[in-house]
């Protein structure tokens, strides 16, 4: 899933300045809901917080809120369709994808985001997720025992440790677990260890976003 | 092989021990240091790596300075990290260096950016350091770039590799010094021992895989200065093993600079006798002007003649 | 299928008026439902297969350790040499109900003419420990009380202790209070029926709403080493307590509260965050909806799933929105604040629109928000204290969106006493009637 | 329907009211004051920053429905002066405003008529110095906690008259002592007496606090109570009793004897504090006698027979020593075995 975080609101509140009558603040039902960060919950705190704020600076600022299912299909987007069109301005609490798939069905409106989107990630403990995957497009799972050294390696080493791994974390951040010492254990444990010995070949990263914005037709369904 | 074009290998090969040195270039374009530098450390040292923006801070390139160090007669060793050129870059910097008469690289990772002060960069990591010295190891005996590419003149290099006793996990590390010397690493330079138990321990597992008749280990001692320096590596250098005592050594010690000269020596004495291990390298961080001290201090002054 | 009064995982208290089963804790794979109709997943053979029972009681014995490796416990009590040496309070104090079964031992071995010394340094007692004691004493036991480090075992068979007050060297058999740590199960169970583990890995969390064996979630009762050692004082009455409810409780399985809550099967983004906050285990999913459900008979009514849903899709059902009705909103908790009005007596606060709600978990960012909107507008909300919530951790998710909206204020330069969150007790009465004399004078 | 007769209205006696009137049977509760709650009516709450499990916040809840109930009749200032008859049909005769009546068709009977606080025993010991300020019984400082104001910058939230820089509570009054009558442990008092220094050092961080005990028990049903946790919060112990207590200017002078050196030593407090034993309550030999109860070597009551035989339960600390949360399970217990013994048609 997409995680996201809420962008601090003294940077929401710079992007609200210019002149508007009707703000609407948007939110999506899917990944961000389920990363707490653009849900329902928070569109309707966000809109407390910003009704304050309006009011105290002495503007009259009309806000409406809606949260639609996913930002991402059009589909859903038209649902709201009217809420949108009457919107002056929108503030989005989607992931970036929510933010230009709004502009880009509706052009004459500015849509800005509230939303910082941060990666695709699990959920590890409530209110916790962890990077598990980057999207290169080519995936070496099934080499890595199922870890990821390109994720989970801050430096996507695909040969092996750098020196800075020290009893199981990352030289990165002392709370960060070493990519390579889970890569090595599970490995271990699955006795498939011979799996690393010999040297892998520089990747190619064409598939990742090295090889420009990337799209995808599924041949099955797609027009081609 | 006709004619050495690596002074080190030339030593390393002839059975030589070597004493090999460090050089952090200039965070500015000044060409003073270089010399100045140099010129302390000719006839101390049969090498002197010159570091390729170490903890990513920004700093003289590497090939550059290597290159005005060698015009005062000092035999030099680039450092080449993936950090921060992708294949492209890392190749090109290959011709050139070889093309100015630099035909000594350490290829390694390099440290992450946030240890510098552009912890904002990108990196690159295009390739991690056993590749990259696999590729170097093409360019030199194959005559290829890696995307396949024959040149008329390739380069020649006498690469190596970076391997730290003291990182874990401790298997999977030996399993990538490994695939170091079959992608063509020659040399190692070590990660900076104080712990020389654990060293003592590591080389054993170095000669039960016979790396040590595969490549040269020069064993890493890093002399520290004060107290502070050393508590700094224990806790923000990664990968160091310092151990307790040797800190309260340190602490108890009227003179930290002498003792820290001391403790090199000790150190130097105990790795030298290691068997497999085939020189040391010396990297005095922001001490540079006491390596001749060290040298001197450890019997290796001066020099042996290469023929 | 047939139903069961009770499932007992681990060992069985073979009451016989109830019908009851015991399952080994490796065999059960999964827990549905909840009090009064629990349908459990057993795997027996490489075969799945499920029973259904109206409570679970998880009875397992700790994992008992030698704190010496060299020397034995007294659990493994054998032919010993003279003089027999027990020894308790090694690393930690002994549990009451260890403690009881070495003086029941020493007595024993004394009553048969053996010279027995016992070390400790603190008995500690229960309804049983203190005869035993006695009866040790009388039958001849020597006890010495030692301290920190006054002591020391030798090998297997000496003890040597040492203080200013005395010396004493003794050869013999050595006996040591076993240390207790939790089954290995605990945790996988904790995950099993969605109940709170504690940080030392129990099935009961530091709570004076959990005694004696009760774990958060209605129907699943804790015994015997599923419970801290430390507040395992008196296993027989512990034991006798559950079956007495689950009996009890056989003809008569009431909701706890009136209202219910409902998911909102469309709005749900089935992302689990209500399953996982939720102190009572009171919510699961339903795969026909794809969506949460509310189990009416395990909720407690704390309403924190309401709060902390992100997608705003749980409610309760026919509840009309609060309109406001002052500039000074108070928001109490039902088990501390209210309570302490209540004791309090009087109301001197009728300019205030206090509200009592069931556990500061059921505070909502937006309610919250609602109150502030007036420039005159102040919110305080007044719950229990950490670890005394009646709902386990409910007050952690109420400090929370407080916290939130306290952050949000000063990002945007209100002032930070707009909304004031402040903990206290039923018996904090008189502190609660300055507190809101304060608080309405704006000076708290 | 038949009803229950709860004799007692503290913390058993209530838990087990409320628990049978939530099962829709009818309740008469005896109580001989004026009020429900018994004994922990004055305690007051120890939390610090957070709870510290002396569960008080079990019980006002229970004492508030009891209070509302309708379904419970509640007799206050009342005695129990006989019983007749037999489970199913017991016949109570009450004293109430000075006139005897007869409660009758009395089903089952629950007995929780508590406990005697140490304090409340003539000639109680340690001796004290006679009108010192500076020794407060346990129950009197709970007096204190129930006024505690945390709030308005208060520098002295006991209101003691003054900032106690050093206190000792002492530990095993009325327990532990064939002199006092009392070979037992009453168990809660080291809980207690922790919990106490704990709001105390809140209240005055400088504050200097230490234990004196035979042995140290646990904390509560859920809590332990080590001599590692004391460590760790700082609060000082002793393993013993002290030898005598003399009051000087300066405060109060304790003398014990250490029992790692075995020397005699002195040390200054400015406040003792001196916990209460859990003594049998004064009606134990009445009801023994009258139900045919064995009293224990203590004084405590225990059954020849089960309560299903007899019709008799006992609830809380008429059999022994116990936290309130031993009195809310054991009230509970009783009326649990009541309830399920009606076969769930007290159902109404």
């Amino acid at each position: 899933m997409i995680v996201a975080e809420q962008k601090k609101l003294e940077e929401i509140v710079e992007m609200l300045k210019g002149d508007f009558k009707t703000l609407l603040i948007s939110g999506c039902g899917t990944c961000v809901t389920v990363s707490l960060s653009g849900g329902e919950r928070e569109v309707e705190a966000m809109a407390g917080l910003l009704n304050m704020h309006f009011s105290q600076a002495g503007r009259q600022v009309k806000i409406e809120t809606n949260t639609i299912k996913r930002h991402c299909d059009f589909e859903f987007i038209d649902e709201a369709e009217e809420e949108f069109k009457n919107a002056d301005l929108i503030l989005s609490m989607a992931c970036g994808v929510g933010v230009q798939h709004l502009v880009e069905r509706f052009p004459e409106k500015v849509v800005v985001p509230a939303l910082n989107t941060s990666f695709y990630g699990a959920t590890t403990a409530i209110g916790e997720w962890q990077e598990r995957c980057l999207g290169c497009g080519d995936c070496v799972l099934d080499k890595y025992g199922g870890v990821c050294p390109v994720a989970r390696c801050s430096k996507s080493l695909l040969n092996g440790p750098c020196g800075g791994s020290q009893e199981g974390y990352c030289e990165v951040d002392p709370e960060t677990d070493c990519g390579w010492e889970l890569i090595f254990k599970r490995l271990q444990s699955i006795n498939m260890l011979e799996n690393v010995m010999e040297y892998d070949e520089p990747k190619n990263w064409q598939t990742f976003r090295d090889g420009g914005p990337r799209k995808m037709r599924n041949k099955e369904y797609g027009n081609g | 092989m006709g004619e050495y074009l690596s002074l080190l290998e030339k030593r390393l090969d002839k059975g030589q021990f070597v004493v090999c040195s460090e050089m952090g270039p200039p965070i500015g374009a000044g060409l003073k240091t270089i010399k100045n530098k140099s010129a302390a450390l000719l006839g101390y040292v049969d090498g002197v790596n010159v570091t390729d923006n170490q903890t990513a801070i920004v700093r003289m390139s590497s090939i550059a300075a290597a290159y005005m160090a060698k015009q005062e007669g000092l035999e030099m060793i680039i450092q080449v990290t993936t950090r921060d050129r992708n294949r492209i870059g890392l190749q090109s910097d290959i011709l050139g260096a070889s093309a100015l008469g630099l035909h000594n690289a350490l290829c390694l990772t390099g440290d992450h950016q946030c240890f510098g002060m552009d912890t904002g960069a990108k990196n690159v990591f295009d390739l991690d350091s056993v590749q990259l010295i696999k590729v170097v190891n093409d360019m030199v005996t194959k005559g290829v770039l890696l995307s396949g590419k024959e040149m008329k003149a390739p380069p020649y290099m006498f690469i190596g590799g970076a391997a730290n006793p003291f990182a874990d996990p401790f298997e999977m590390q030996m399993i990538k010094m490994e695939k170091k010397v079959k992608a063509g690493a020659r040399f190692f330079q070590t990660q900076a021992i104080y712990n020389v138990d654990r060293f003592v321990e590591w080389m054993k597992e170095v000669r039960k895989r016979d790396l040590h008749k595969k490549a040269y280990i020069l064993a890493g001692i890093l002399p520290a200065r004060s107290i502070k320096a050393l508590k700094m590596m224990k806790e923000d250098i990664a990968g160091m093993d310092v151990p307790d005592e040797l800190i309260e050594r340190m602490e108890k010690a009227e003179d930290p600079e002498e003792e820290g000269v001391k403790v090199a020596v000790e150190i130097i004495d105990r790795v030298k006798k290691v068997e497999g291990v085939r020189g040391i390298h010396l990297m005095p961080v922001g001490w540079e002007k006491i390596t001749p001290t060290i040298v001197e201090k450890a019997g290796f002054y001066p020099r042996p003649e290469v023929d | 299928m047939e139903m069961y009064d009770v499932v007992f995982i681990g060992n069985s208290l073979q009451p016989s008026d109830l019908k009851s089963i015991c399952v080994e804790p490796d065999m059960l794979l999964a827990c549905k439902g909840e009090l009064g109709n629990f349908t459990l997943r057993i795997q027996k053979e490489k075969e799945t297969q499920e029973i259904k029972t109206r409570t679970v009681i998880i009875n397992l014995l700790d994992i008992r350790e030698s704190p010496l490796a060299e020397v034995p416990t007294w659990d493994e009590l054998q032919e010993p040499e003279e003089p027999v040496i027990f020894l308790q309070d090694l690393k930690d104090l002994t549990p009451a109900q260890i403690n009881g079964k070495g003086l029941e031992l020493a007595r024993d071995l004394a009553q048969k003419g053996k010279s027995v010394y016992y070390f400790y340094r603190s008995l500690r007692f229960n309804r049983r420990n203190d005869e035993l004691y006695e009866k040790a004493r009388r039958a001849g036991v020597v006890f010495y009380q030692y301290r920190n480090g006054d002591l020391e075992v030798k090998g297997s068979d000496g003890l040597i202790c040492e203080s200013p007050a005395m010396e004493l060297e003794l050869h013999g058999t050595i006996f040591l209070a076993p240390d207790l740590k939790p089954n290995m199960q605990l945790e996988r169970l904790a995950r099993i029926f969605n109940i709170r583990i504690s940080p030392e890995g129990y099935l009961q969390v530091e709570n004076v709403h959990l005694q004696p064996t009760y774990t958060g979630k209605r129907g699943v009762y804790a015994l015997e080493g599923a419970r801290n050692p430390a507040g395992r004082t008196d296993p027989d009455q512990e034991e006798a307590f559950t079956l007495a409810e689950i009996r009890s409780l056989l003809s008569n399985i009431n909701p706890l509260t009136e209202e219910e809550r409902v998911v909102d099967a469309e709005k749900c983004a089935f992302c689990y965050t209500c399953y996982r906050v939720c102190s009572h285990g009171a919510l699961e999913p339903d795969w026909e909806e794809d969506a949460m459900k509310v189990l009416q008979i395990a909720c407690q009514g704390c309403d924190t799933c309401l709060n902390v849903c992100p997608a705003g899709a749980i409610s309760i059902e026919g509840r009309e929105e609060k309109k406001k009705e002052a500039n000074l909103k108070v928001f109490m908790c039902e088990n501390s604040a209210a309570t302490a009005l209540q004791r309090l007596g009087k109301n001197g606060f009728s300019d205030l629109d206090i509200e009592n709600v069931p556990c500061l978990g059921s505070l909502k960012k937006k309610d919250l928000l609602q109150h502030l909107q007036k420039s005159e507008d102040r919110v305080l909300v007044l719950g229990c204290f950490e670890e005394a919530c009646k709902h386990l951790f409910g007050e952690r998710w109420g400090d929370k969106s407080v916290k939130d909206i306290q952050k949000g204020l000063k990002a945007l330069h209100f002032k930070e006493d707009r909304l004031t969150l402040l903990r206290l007790s039923p018996r904090m009465e008189k502190d609660l009637e300055k507190i809101l004399s304060l608080w309405k004078e704006g000076n708290l | 329907m038949r009803k229950i007769a709860v004799v007692g209205g503290g913390m058993a006696g209530s838990a087990a009211a409320r628990e049978l009137s939530a099962r829709g049977l009818q309740v008469v509760l005896i109580e001989k004051t004026k009020e429900l709650g018994g004994n922990i009516r004055e305690y007051g709450c120890k939390a610090t920053e957070i709870c510290t499990k002396c569960n008080l916040c079990l019980v006002d809840q229970i004492l508030q429905e009891v209070q509302e109930s309708k379904q419970i009749k509640k007799l206050y200032e009342s005695k129990v002066r006989d019983l007749r008859g037999q489970a199913g049909h017991f016949t109570l005769t009450i004293e109430r405003d000075g006139r005897l009546e007869d409660i009758e068709e009395v089903d089952q009977l629950i007995l929780a008529t508590g406990f005697t606080k140490w304090s409340q025993i003539e000639g109680g010991l340690p001796e004290v110095p006679p009108g010192t300020s500076r020794v407060l019984w346990a129950s009197e400082l709970e007096e204190l906690l129930l006024e505690r104001k945390d709030r308005g910058n208060i520098e002295d939230p006991l209101s003691l008259g003054y900032i106690p820089e050093k206190v000792v509570f002492l530990q095993c009054n009325g327990s532990r002592s064939i002199k006092e009558r009392a070979r037992f442990c009453s168990r809660v008092c080291c809980g207690y007496s922790f919990r106490m220094a704990m709001t105390l050092k809140k209240f005055y961080p400088e504050l200097d606090a230490s234990l004196f005990f035979i042995d140290l028990q646990t904390g509560g049903n859920i809590q332990d109570l080590s001599f590692r946790r004391l460590e760790q919060e700082g609060i000082g112990y002793m393993n013993c009793k002290p030898i005598k207590l003399k009051e000087t200017e300066s405060g109060l002078i304790i003398t014990y004897e250490d029992r790692s050196t075995g020397k005699i030593e002195e040390v200054q407090v400015d406040l003792l504090i001196l916990s209460e034993g859990m003594h049998p309550g004064a009606q134990n030999q009445f009801w023994a006698e009258l139900c045919n109860f064995q009293l224990d070597d203590d004084g405590f009551l225990y059954p020849l027979e089960e309560g299903e035989e007899s019709g008799i339960f006992l609830a809380g600390s008429i059999t022994g020593p116990g936290s309130i949360a031993d009195a809310v399970k054991s009230g509970k217990n009783a009326a649990y075995r009541i309830i399920s013994r009606q076969g769930g048609d007290g159902n109404v």
